[in-house]
């Protein structure tokens, strides 16, 4: 066992989803067990696979993996090439990441919601559900060619409109499902536009590797591989909801809370991330607004959802905005060239993400109720979960020694150093943001006194099939960031700290800049003590704020109009442009063109229809006149 | 002697005048008549190539014969179709009888 | 110009004054009766194309059977009392075509060389006709016996009306 | 080998006359035998597509030629000739028609209005698509494709249903009238061009593997080309010439449907493909930038009308006006991947539409509404019923692992090949543009709260379910193994002359 065996790491949830499809119904649970099997069974082959890539590696000196069959091949006429698609896998330290950070979340998202999805009708398909998302978004991190992450990332888009579609009575979860799929599918326009791209003027392969060793040998023209990565990049806006792409995000929260934690935070979002990640080297090398075209837009993400997140009252809705926050950052780091920072920071996102959709699962589960508005106090009730979720919360923030801490600072370390001051100062005011809504979500949840009391009294602590995951999560969303440490991965077996691990050019250990830590964690820290006396008690403060800034807090409430601007051009641009040309089709092509060329038809016999007038003198004149037409025609043509 | 193309000529005018006849007039009977002088053209013509060009087989002898004979006939059937036409409806000009049109 | 000449000249002109009368005359007796005139003429261009067997029958046939149908038929359709002129809307283009063809018809017969004898008429003696009418035109001879009883049966058919009327 | 391409013709013409001495009043034993001849039909193509192995030249395998009329006036040796064989475009078109009347068959099982005619007409239908599918003689290639396109008439004018819409109604006549008629038009300028075309290339022979070898004067090629493109454009609802489609399917059957989009309109991209680019090959060239333009255009155009309609059947018809722009795409890159592509998505067209007419058909014959405005989460009594048509939904808007992504890369890659950007992009877009009224679809007719209406509807008859999951296997098949299809398409496509590299 070791990397080449690496594909049935996919290959095991795959079969899984096969098996719950077919005879899922008719095994005993529903087949759940076997879905949890499949994804623990893909979580332990991890290891072997991690194992053998440091065993072979030499030093922070990796080598990857790779293992790949002909899917498809054809000759190309009279060019002498053959035309290949491959099923391939590929092994790299990001590649482990992901791996690791997929199973194991999927793992404790799955055993969790054992318990959370209990007694619902479709239980058996949530099961089977999950397990086709676990392998299509293993395939995608694995894929060693662009046309296979492509299908994994499609699939994983499908599993996503499945599982945000699964309570589809919902009138609001069935257009969800539906906003999700087609936002990110307009990414993928874009996406699949950049696949073509590099592979028409690069080596006829799709293999990644290959066409970024292509790249550096300079065998793409600057320009074009510019509009090729941005193309790719619209791919990872679509997915990752970055702005102007974020719209479906909130609104995907009406899944199934595991399933946000799963795939709306820990795993497909950052699929975009992953693949800017992976395509890094092409941005370095295509012109540099590529990369601040990166940064920009990770950059406008995180201030939009920070504001967006002060004036969301729904408790998951907030988590996804702070997941965008989050995604934010990360492009915000990859914009920077920084793959060690994004890197690290999906890794400990995932846990802390996770750990704070599971623990509003937790909530939710228990009260029914997931409108802030109405809980508050659930600390008493809840205890593990409401110290969980303080523990998550604090992450997101970035309180050290928390996780979220050091990930970061790495960025923060990175912006200032490669960056503009300013992307700088943005950052660190967004910290302060951060501190304050996150701050907002935990005080109003869980502390003070309940807002209503009915709700209050449903509040129960759950079990231990909830709670253990809760905690697993907690434990590593607290000691997750100190892998920086070359200590810490040393004693794991790694030749350092996660900058020697995954890195883009050349490994470096962990520093650690006292200045930023300072500065972030006054920012950070100021917007919780802020938050506190603004929303504590009666949050009266708050109101009053609000009130004094009446337009700004609709502003923020209402999302920026974006989804209205979106949802007028849908009705009136993109309807409208339907309604025109179906419009078009019915009156100018078919009644104009088609009946309109048969009436021109009718008419014509119609009108010569009275050239037979029924009186034979005019007949014979008509005989007549042919014949001395002709003989005169005969005669002119004679003499 | 007479040439042929005197004959050819007087079958041309009694042809034309029949032709005008037929396409002018509106009475049946009328218009009967000029087909007669047509016809009359026509053997006239059959006869003159017959006996100028032709005298071993003569057959425009015979064909005008023919068209005699034939002609007789028409005219029977013919007065019997006009004669049925006006006790039906009165008509005797050809123009009036348009029933079948359009 | 011969004395042949000169007469053809004579018939021909009474042949035509007669046709233009047919076609031309303000009253349809008038027509009728021109119509005989014309067709005696025609039967002296016989003659004078020496075939007097076809002059006799065109006498006999048209002089006597043809015309006095005619006259039959104008009398059983009470034609003087039809209102409204003789000649319909189209006259002049039946002029215009008519001239037009005379025109071509014309031309054509004098530009075209005739091969053979074109001044002088051979006789065809009746023996002759009446050997060739009786061994080689023998079927069509028949047939058209057969056609006139044909079209004899159909005018009666035709004339006679239906039962009752 | 030869003898079940014979068989292929015969089977569907053998039974008609069988079908017209069933006493009418047993209506099942019709049936059964309608399933009994699918089914071999489908048996024999699938052995041939299996069986099908490239071996050189331009690929024609199984032949079967026997003369029929040479020697005569104008025809020389072998002038006209029975000629059958199979290649490597043909054999997986064969493989979709014996699929589609297989499952066609099981979807019209409950019509009871004159069963026996209505088979005789389907099966003379399909006769004449595998004609036109194997025939390598020009003259019979035209034969079959009329016999193929004239029982359209009868089968939507008598089986047909009308239908009243809000500011229009379409009644089943003015389909098969508008249908039988637009096809006829088509025809007249194929049959034109044949003649011309035999006339020029002057070997006083319709053979086409012998008209492939005459070379013919390149002004020739321009001129009479686009008479095969606009004539066998019409049958692949080739805008702006599309409209006979869409109002066809709304009156037809389901059974006829599934045939007419599935396999018929294959029918017009094939003969583009089979007579236009291989027997004119510089016209095709010369022609191809309108053709691609056409194409893009009728892909957004077909996906843009799909968008507004509500109407289930209008959505299905003009969604296939946007999946054969894609074809006409393929086909106009003139270069291995696109014209491959186009290959692979004629099949993939035809068995995921042929998968979504049996799905709206079986809801309408429970329904007797198409208008998906007025349902509303029906995916709860009938979820199998619900997947089917999801899993046509989302080939059709390309999800990789189903058949009509592998197809549609393929396309799109040919496209970008050949230069044409404009094209490319718009063809991706027009992809998203179908993932939306998919989408829209599902959500407006399927999701969200069950309309209390429906509750009585049921699941789909075992024989639908039957065809269905027969059309989902193909699907997946090529959707996730696409090499055999690939294998054969690609060798023979290698070898028509003008494909580039």
């Amino acid at each position: 066992m070791g990397m080449d065996q690496a594909w049935l790491i996919p290959a095991i949830p795959a079969a899984a989803f096969v098996i719950l499809l077919i005879f899922g119904p008719y095994l005993p649970r529903k087949g759940d067990w076997l879905a949890i099997a499949a994804i623990g069974t893909s979580f332990i082959l991890v290891f072997p696979v991690l194992a053998d890539l440091l065993d072979q590696a030499d030093g922070t000196t990796y080598v990857a993996g790779e293992k790949a069959w002909e899917w498809l091949s054809f000759d190309l006429a009279g060019a002498g090439e053959t035309f290949n698609i491959e099923i391939g896998f590929y092994v790299d330290p990001i590649t482990i990441v992901m791996l690791a950070v997929v199973t194991l979340i999927a793992l404790m998202v799955q055993v969790y919601s054992i318990a959370y999805m209990k007694g619902d009708s479709r239980y058996g398909w949530y099961f089977t559900a999950m397990s086709l998302f676990a392998a299509s978004m293993l395939t995608l991190v694995l894929a060693n060619n662009l046309l296979l992450l492509y299908a994994g990332w499609e699939a994983v888009g499908f599993c996503s409109f499945l599982l945000i579609g699964f309570w589809y009575e919902k009138r609001s979860a069935a257009e969800a499902a539906k906003k999700a799929f087609i936002t990110t599918r307009i990414g993928d326009v874009g996406l699949l536009i950049g696949i073509i791209m590099l592979w028409l003027e690069g080596p006829n392969t799709f293999n990644i590797q290959e066409i970024i060793a292509f790249a550096e040998e300079g065998g793409y023209e600057t320009t074009y591989l510019t509009a090729a990565v941005l193309f790719l990049f619209m791919g990872a806006l679509g997915k990752s909801g970055q702005f102007p792409l974020h719209v479906w995000l909130p609104d995907a929260m009406e899944g199934p809370t595991p399933v946000s934690a799963l795939i709306h935070a820990a795993t497909m979002v950052v699929a975009g991330v992953y693949l800017v990640a992976r395509m890094l080297p092409l941005f370095e090398l295509a012109d540099p607004i590529a990369l601040d075209i990166v940064l920009v837009v990770g950059l406008i993400t995180v201030m939009i959802s920070a504001t967006m997140g002060l004036a969301a009252t729904d408790i998951k809705r907030v988590i996804a905005y702070s997941t965008l926050n989050s995604l934010g950052l990360m492009f915000v780091a990859l914009g920077s060239s920084a793959v060690t920072a994004a890197m690290l920071y999906l890794f400990v996102h995932a846990f802390f993400k996770a750990l704070l959709f599971l623990g509003a699962g937790s909530v939710i589960h228990a009260t029914e109720e997931q409108d802030m508005n109405r809980l508050g106090g659930l600390a008493a009730k809840m205890p593990i979960t409401a110290a969980m979720f303080a523990i998550g919360t604090l992450a997101m923030i970035g309180i050290i020694p928390l996780s979220g801490f050091w990930a970061k600072d790495e960025v923060l370390a990175v912006t200032r150093e490669e960056q503009h001051i300013v992307v700088y100062l943005v950052l660190l005011s967004s910290l302060f943001i951060t501190g304050l809504y996150m701050t907002r979500l935990f005080v109003r949840t869980f502390l003070f006194a309940p807002r209503e009391q009915e709700v209050y009294d449903r509040a129960h602590e759950n079990g231990l099939l909830i709670t253990v995951p809760l905690l697993i999560l907690g434990l590593l969303a607290t000691v997750g960031g100190f892998v920086v440490f070359d200590e810490v991965g040393e004693a794991l077996g790694f030749a350092g700290g996660f900058g020697q691990f995954v890195f883009l050019h050349e490994a470096h250990g962990f520093e650690f800049h006292l200045d930023v830590a300072v500065t972030s964690t006054v920012l950070a820290g100021g917007g919780v003590v802020f938050g506190w006396f603004l929303w504590r008690d009666k949050a009266e403060l708050a109101a009053s704020v609000r009130d004094r800034f009446a337009p700004i807090s609709t502003l923020l409430a209402n999302r920026y109009y974006i989804d209205e601007i979106y949802q007028f051009a849908i009705d009136h641009i993109v309807l409208g442009a339907g309604a025109l040309i179906a419009w078009f089709d019915r009156v100018v092509v078919n009644d104009a063109g088609v009946n309109g060329s048969a009436n021109i038809g009718y008419l014509a016999g119609f009108e010569a229809k009275f050239l037979q007038t029924g009186r034979l003198p005019n007949y014979a004149l008509a005989i007549v006149a042919g014949i001395l037409l002709l003989s005169v025609v005969m005669l002119v043509a004679l003499v | 002697m007479i040439p042929i193309d005197n004959f050819l000529v007087l079958s041309a005018i009694l042809f034309s005048l029949g032709m005008y006849g037929v396409l002018a007039r509106r009475n049946a009977v009328l218009i009967l008549m000029s087909v007669e002088l047509m016809l009359q053209a026509v053997v006239i013509n059959f006869v003159a190539f017959a006996v100028y060009l032709d005298p071993e087989t003569f057959t425009g002898i015979i064909f005008g014969i023919f068209v005699i004979v034939i002609a007789a006939a028409e005219v029977g059937l013919a007065l019997a179709i006009i004669l049925r036409l006006f006790r039906n409806r009165q008509i005797s000009n050809v123009d009036e009888a348009d029933l079948l049109k359009w | 110009m011969t004395y042949e000449e000169a007469l053809f000249y004579v018939i021909a002109a009474i042949t035509v004054a007669g046709a233009l009368g047919v076609v031309t005359a303000r009253n349809v007796i008038h027509s009728a009766l021109f119509l005989i005139l014309a067709l005696l003429g025609v039967a002296a261009v016989y003659v004078l194309l020496a075939s007097e067997f076809l002059a006799i029958v065109q006498v006999l046939v048209y002089g006597g059977a043809v015309t006095i149908l005619i006259l039959f038929a104008m009398m059983l359709t009470r034609v003087r009392d039809i209102e409204g002129p003789l000649d319909g809307p189209q006259r002049p283009f039946a002029a215009l075509a008519a001239t037009v063809f005379l025109g071509t018809t014309v031309l054509a017969v004098t530009q075209t060389e005739w091969r053979g004898e074109t001044d002088e008429a051979t006789v065809v003696t009746i023996e002759q006709i009446g050997e060739a009418l009786f061994s080689t035109w023998a079927m069509p001879f028949e047939i058209a016996s057969l056609l006139l009883m044909v079209a004899l049966i159909g005018a009666i058919v035709l004339a006679r009306g239906e039962e009752g009327e | 080998m030869e003898f079940v391409l014979l068989a292929l013709i015969v089977i569907p013409l053998a039974v008609c006359p069988l079908f017209m001495v069933i006493p009418s009043q047993y209506p099942q034993l019709s049936r059964y035998l309608a399933a009994l001849a699918g089914g071999a039909l489908f048996g024999l193509s699938l052995l041939l597509f299996v069986a099908y192995e490239f071996d050189g030249g331009s690929g024609l395998r199984y032949e079967l030629q026997w003369a029929w009329l040479e020697n005569i006036g104008f025809l020389g040796e072998n002038g006209i000739t029975f000629y059958l064989a199979l290649d490597g475009i043909g054999a997986p078109m064969v493989l979709l028609n014996g699929v589609v009347i297989f499952a066609a068959v099981f979807v019209s099982w409950n019509l009871a209005n004159r069963t026996k005619d209505f088979f005789v007409l389907l099966f003379l239908l399909v006769a004449g698509v595998y004609g036109v599918f194997i025939s390598q003689d020009l003259f019979f290639f035209f034969f079959w494709y009329e016999v193929a396109v004239l029982p359209m008439f009868l089968l939507i004018a008598v089986w047909g249903t009308s239908s009243e819409f809000k500011t229009f109604a379409r009644t089943k006549e003015y389909g098969a009238m508008k249908l039988t008629l637009m096809l006829v038009g088509g025809s007249v300028l194929i049959w034109v061009a044949i003649m011309a075309l035999f006339i020029e290339a002057g070997a006083g022979t319709y053979d086409m593997t012998v008209l492939r070898e005459a070379a013919l004067d390149e002004d020739f090629q321009k001129v009479v080309y686009p008479l095969f493109m606009v004539g066998f454009g019409v049958l692949a609802g080739m805008w702006p010439l599309h409209t006979w489609s869409p109002d066809g399917h709304v009156a037809a059957p389901t059974g006829v449907s599934m045939l007419h989009a599935g396999v018929l309109m294959k029918l017009g991209a094939f003969g583009i493909l089979r007579v236009g680019m291989t027997l004119l090959p510089e016209g095709a060239e010369f022609w191809a930038p309108v053709l691609m333009a056409i194409g893009v255009t009728g892909a957004v155009y077909g996906s843009i009308s799909a968008l507004a309609q509500t109407d289930l059947k209008y959505m299905v018809g003009y969604s296939s006006v946007s999946h054969m722009g894609f074809v006409l795409m393929g086909l106009a890159s003139m270069n291995q991947i696109g014209v491959n592509g186009a290959v692979l998505q004629m099949f993939a067209h035809g068995a995921m539409t042929a998968l979504m007419f049996t799905s709206v058909g079986a809801l309408y014959d429970q329904a007797h509404i198409r208008d998906m405005t007025q349902f509303g989460g029906i995916a709860k009594p009938m979820p199998r019923h619900t997947a089917f048509f999801t899993i046509a939904g989302l080939s059709s808007l390309g999800l990789p692992g189903l058949a009509g992504f592998v197809a549609e890369f393929h396309i799109f890659v040919g496209v970008f090949e050949a230069g044409y950007w404009w094209a490319g992009v718009l063809g991706v877009i027009s992809a998203a543009i179908t993932a939306t009224y998919i989408l829209r679809m599902l959500a407006k007719a399927y999701f969200g709260p069950l309309n209390e209406k429906w509750a009585g509807l049921k699941e789909m008859r075992l024989g639908e379910q039957f065809a269905a999951v027969l059309l989902i296997a193909m699907i997946l098949l090529m959707g996730l193994w696409p090499a055999p299809f690939i294998d054969r398409i690609s060798a023979t496509v290698e070898m028509i002359p003008g494909i580039a590299g």
